[in-house]
């Protein structure tokens, strides 16, 4: 199925002002809200027209205007198509629902995303730190991010 | 028979100093802490397997701090196993060495100026020995930085070091 | 004149200052510097998790039993052997009724199971999802396997 | 059987239980040994924190991050998308060349470029080398897991020649910055085509060598097969890739099925795990399938070699690439599984945000699930089996 389709049908499941797109880039995306992506992930996975079982890559992004997003890059073995969703949320206060019932890859990418830019998820299992060590001060991949000058007593900059 | 009467050409295993046995006996079986951080690991595999044999200059991986002399750093040092490195070499037993090998565990290399989790340096943590050059540095050079080693600790001494000023 | 114990006792004697001249030996003659990080116990880098004196499971002490018993045992049958060929049928009927008996309790700890170590019970992981798999049919993964 | 709990759960003796950095208690005669950081099995600085019931492995929790050395944030300050190649070289130390091939795919799909004929056959013979050489690194070490040494040092023998012939046209033996965005650095030497052909001859037979003194040896079929069994379900489901997805019997490779380059030219087949020694989707799988892998490999780089065109090896780019406003992810297939590159561009020279999904990082995911209720020695079987390399899992 097109990107066109696959957003018709969101649309038409989830109604107009959920779920929005930008189908001529090159690789079209959709917009869907970030309190909702465990309901569409699990509908999109398990609708039988669709069946994305395979999320290929979650990633977390800095846009820089004041607020973060997540990517879902999703993938269906069965029927071979792909679809781009992203899930916007403000940077002070970022919390998207986690899908990591949906898409069991999904818990490690949302804790490294949690660790990298501080985006919370919500009814994720474990959200630790992935990468980072526990105390380490700030989230590193934000744009606004500062080295820390010492970190346990080791000299951090050159 | 005055054997002690200048017979001998030259010195010989009967009239060495404590000194050199134990230097010769401590330099030829440097045990070596089997791990590798990155891609210099690799690079010791490959020194250890059969093409560059490291075995040959008596330096066995062994599993653990108790039972190794030289500590290979190969890799890079991140702030989160820089503790654990730190503890690995206290739980090595005296006389012990490191090889800092990579130019990442000698000054950070490549990740020297936007690493924000890189340690700029494995020096920074425990006192280095030897320095080997090149990311990742070819087999030889590693073999030749354990040459080094090697003469470092054939011109040690047992008597109490000179406190330098 | 030394008699035969006389020569038993220097062979202890001996076996005693040798292991105890090397451990002497070395005990002055290597570098002692402990501190408290290198005596924490290695646990490959990490700080060591809870403490060693875990209870262990009773199998470890029913198997210690069980060769004390089997052990004796052994040790029965080799004055036993020695004098076998003076004693002659009389000796052979007496040490297969003891050996017999201790059949029997091995028999009892073989079908109570106690001598069958531990066996991996692996856990073969499902997905909990309505309708899935690539190109067959709805087909539930195999069921767990014991 | 002896029940392992004697007392009521509950009961407890001592004072303090131990908390897994998970928050679970644990019951009594439950231990937590560290496979820590610094360990002859974990390929690496992987910690895995087992909970163990005597010998049977209860939960294992993996901590990564021992190496991770910034890639998305260097990406992010390089003034020049060609800069970045050097770092994605050391993200999997074992297979740059399919490294620096994803990226440069990633941002030739964003440049909307076309590459010369004569570099899809270079890039093509390069990573499949690179494949073979990651595969016997994999097999070596696996060997040794298990305790067998031999392999070990066959794989790094055969190992030597594929880095001769890299050495002889990127110069370096182990992280290249040969592939560029838009073609390769430099073209192929004088008798590359004839040393590449005589490696293909010389590496066949060792192949068979290597199968008759491992793979269907006695023991390591013992400690191999019915051991760390992935589902075909929860290996979709946890998007796993590469020899991990194809040893569960999930017929699916990114160079065939998802095509990109060239591959469609060679015949070859795709290698799937089909149970033979136990179970589908065991250890025993993934590995007989790395090794059929490399079979396949030493094939397409003989077609590849036998049909090679002439060529400028230089798409024509400008010095400083600067392609438009956008983002793409392109996903190729590395030797541990599907490596992608989602790289959005603002307009400038240099990139705004790379994400690397790295095939290890989420093959190492699914490792709790399909080790739980094995031994420990089994454990050891499964984390070799799974193939991690952690340069690639902690970016």
């Amino acid at each position: 199925m097109t990107p066109q389709e696959i957003h018709e049908t969101l649309k038409g499941k989830f109604g107009e002002a959920a779920v929005e797109a930008k189908l001529d880039a090159l690789q079209p995306w959709i917009r869907i809200p970030p309190n909702k992506t465990r309901t569409i992930g699990a509908f999109l996975r398990d609708d039988p027209s669709l069946q994305f079982d395979f999320m290929m890559c979650l990633s977390g992004v800095d846009y820089n205007d004041g607020n973060l997003g997540v990517v879902y890059h999703l993938f269906s073995m069965i029927h071979k198509h792909k679809v781009v969703l992203r899930a916007n949320c403000p940077k002070d206060n970022p919390h998207v629902q986690s899908v990591s019932e949906v898409w069991g890859t999904a818990n490690w990418h949302e804790r490294e995303a949690f660790d990298m830019f501080g985006i919370q998820f919500d009814e994720h299992p474990d959200l630790r730190r992935i990468l980072c060590p526990d105390d380490y001060p700030g989230y590193p991949l934000r744009k606004d991010f500062k080295v820390p000058e010492f970190y346990n007593g080791m000299k951090v900059p050159y | 028979m005055g054997l002690l009467d200048y017979k001998f050409e030259n010195s010989n295993v009967f009239i060495t100093s404590l000194e050199n046995l134990l230097n010769w006996a401590r330099l030829s079986s440097l045990f070596q802490m089997q791990f590798g951080l990155a891609c210099c690991a690799i690079e010791m595999m490959a020194a250890s397997a059969s093409n560059f044999d490291i075995m040959r200059f008596g330096v066995i991986p062994r599993a653990t701090p108790r039972q190794t002399d030289v500590m290979i750093v190969a890799g890079t040092v991140t702030l989160k196993m820089a503790s654990r490195i730190k503890r690995l070499y206290d739980q090595m037993a005296e006389p012990r060495y490191v090889i800092s090998m990579g130019s990442c565990s000698n000054c950070g290399g490549p990740y020297w100026e936007h690493g924000y989790h890189v340690l700029k340096g494995v020096d920074r943590v425990i006192p280095v020995d030897v320095y080997v050059p090149g990311c990742p540095p070819r087999p030889e050079a590693l073999l030749e930085g354990i040459m080094k080693l090697q003469e470092k600790v054939r011109k040690e001494s047992l008597a109490k070091k000179k406190q330098t000023a | 004149m030394l008699t035969e114990f006389g020569k038993i006792l220097i062979f202890f004697i001996l076996g005693a200052v040798f292991v105890a001249g090397g451990l002497i030996a070395s005990w002055i003659l290597r570098p002692n510097r402990p501190y408290p990080e290198k005596l924490r116990p290695y646990e490959c880098g990490e700080e060591p998790v809870g403490n060693a004196w875990v209870r262990f499971n009773v199998r470890f002490y029913v198997i210690a039993l069980i060769f004390l018993i089997f052990d004796v045992e052994v040790v029965f049958l080799f004055p036993w052997a020695l004098v076998y060929r003076e004693l002659g049928l009389f000796a052979f009927l007496e040490m297969a009724v003891f050996l017999l008996i201790l059949i029997v309790g091995f028999a009892y700890v073989w079908v109570k199971g106690d001598l069958d170590w531990d066996k991996p019970k692996p856990v073969i992981p499902q997905v909990n999802r309505p309708i899935q798999s690539i190109d067959q049919p709805v087909v539930k993964s195999e069921p767990v396997t014991s | 059987m002896i029940e392992s709990k004697v007392l009521p759960t509950d009961y407890v003796t001592e004072p303090g239980r131990i908390r897994t950095s998970t928050g679970k208690t644990l019951k009594t005669d439950e231990m937590i040994i560290n496979m820590g950081p610094q360990h002859p099995s974990t390929h690496g600085v992987l910690r895995l924190e087992i909970v163990v019931d005597g010998e049977i492995v209860v939960d294992v929790i993996p901590h990564i991050g021992y190496l991770h050395r910034c890639f998305e944030k260097h990406a992010e300050h390089m003034t020049n998308y060609q800069q970045v190649i050097p770092y994605a070289d050391r993200m999997d130390y074992l297979t740059s060349m399919n490294n620096d091939w994803a990226y440069s795919l990633a941002v030739e799909r964003l440049l909307k470029l076309e590459v010369p004929p004569r570099v899809e056959y270079i890039r093509v013979i390069m990573a499949e080398l690179q494949r073979i050489a990651s595969h016997l690194i994999a097999v070596g070490t696996f060997g040794i897991d298990m305790g067998a040494f031999t392999p070990f040092l066959w794989c790094f023998r055969d190992r030597e020649r594929i880095l001769d012939l890299f050495e002889m046209t990127c110069g370096a033996r182990l992280l290249y910055n040969y592939i560029w965005v838009g073609g390769v650095s430099h073209d192929l030497p004088a008798r590359f085509v004839e040393k590449a052909k005589d490696f293909c001859r010389y590496f066949k037979p060792n192949i068979v060598e290597l199968n008759n003194l491992l793979t269907f040896n006695e023991i390591f079929i013992k400690r191999t097969a019915d051991v760390g069994v992935l589902p075909k379900d929860v290996a979709i489901n946890y998007a796993c890739s590469g020899p991990m997805l194809r040893g569960s019997g999930v017929n699916w490779d990114l160079r065939r099925d998802d095509p990109y380059s060239i591959y469609n030219k060679f015949e070859w087949e795709v290698q799937v795990g089909k149970g033979e020694m136990g179970k589908v989707g065991d250890v025993w799988d993934r590995y007989i399938v790395k090794v059929r892998e490399m079979e396949q490999s030493v094939k397409i780089v003989e077609q590849a070699l036998a049909s090679i065109p002439e060529g400028n090896v230089q798409a024509a780019i400008p010095k400083r690439i600067r392609p438009e406003h956008g983002e793409a992810y392109v996903r190729t297939e590395s030797a541990r599984g599907e490596l992608g590159f989602y790289i959005i561009s603002d307009g400038s020279t240099s990139p705004y945000r790379v994400k690397a999904r790295s095939p290890a990082f989420v093959n190492l995911s699914v490792l709790p699930e399909i080790a739980r209720g094995c031994m420990i020695a089994d454990l050891v079987a499964i984390v070799g089996s799974t193939d991690i390399v952690l340069g690639e899992v902690d970016r």
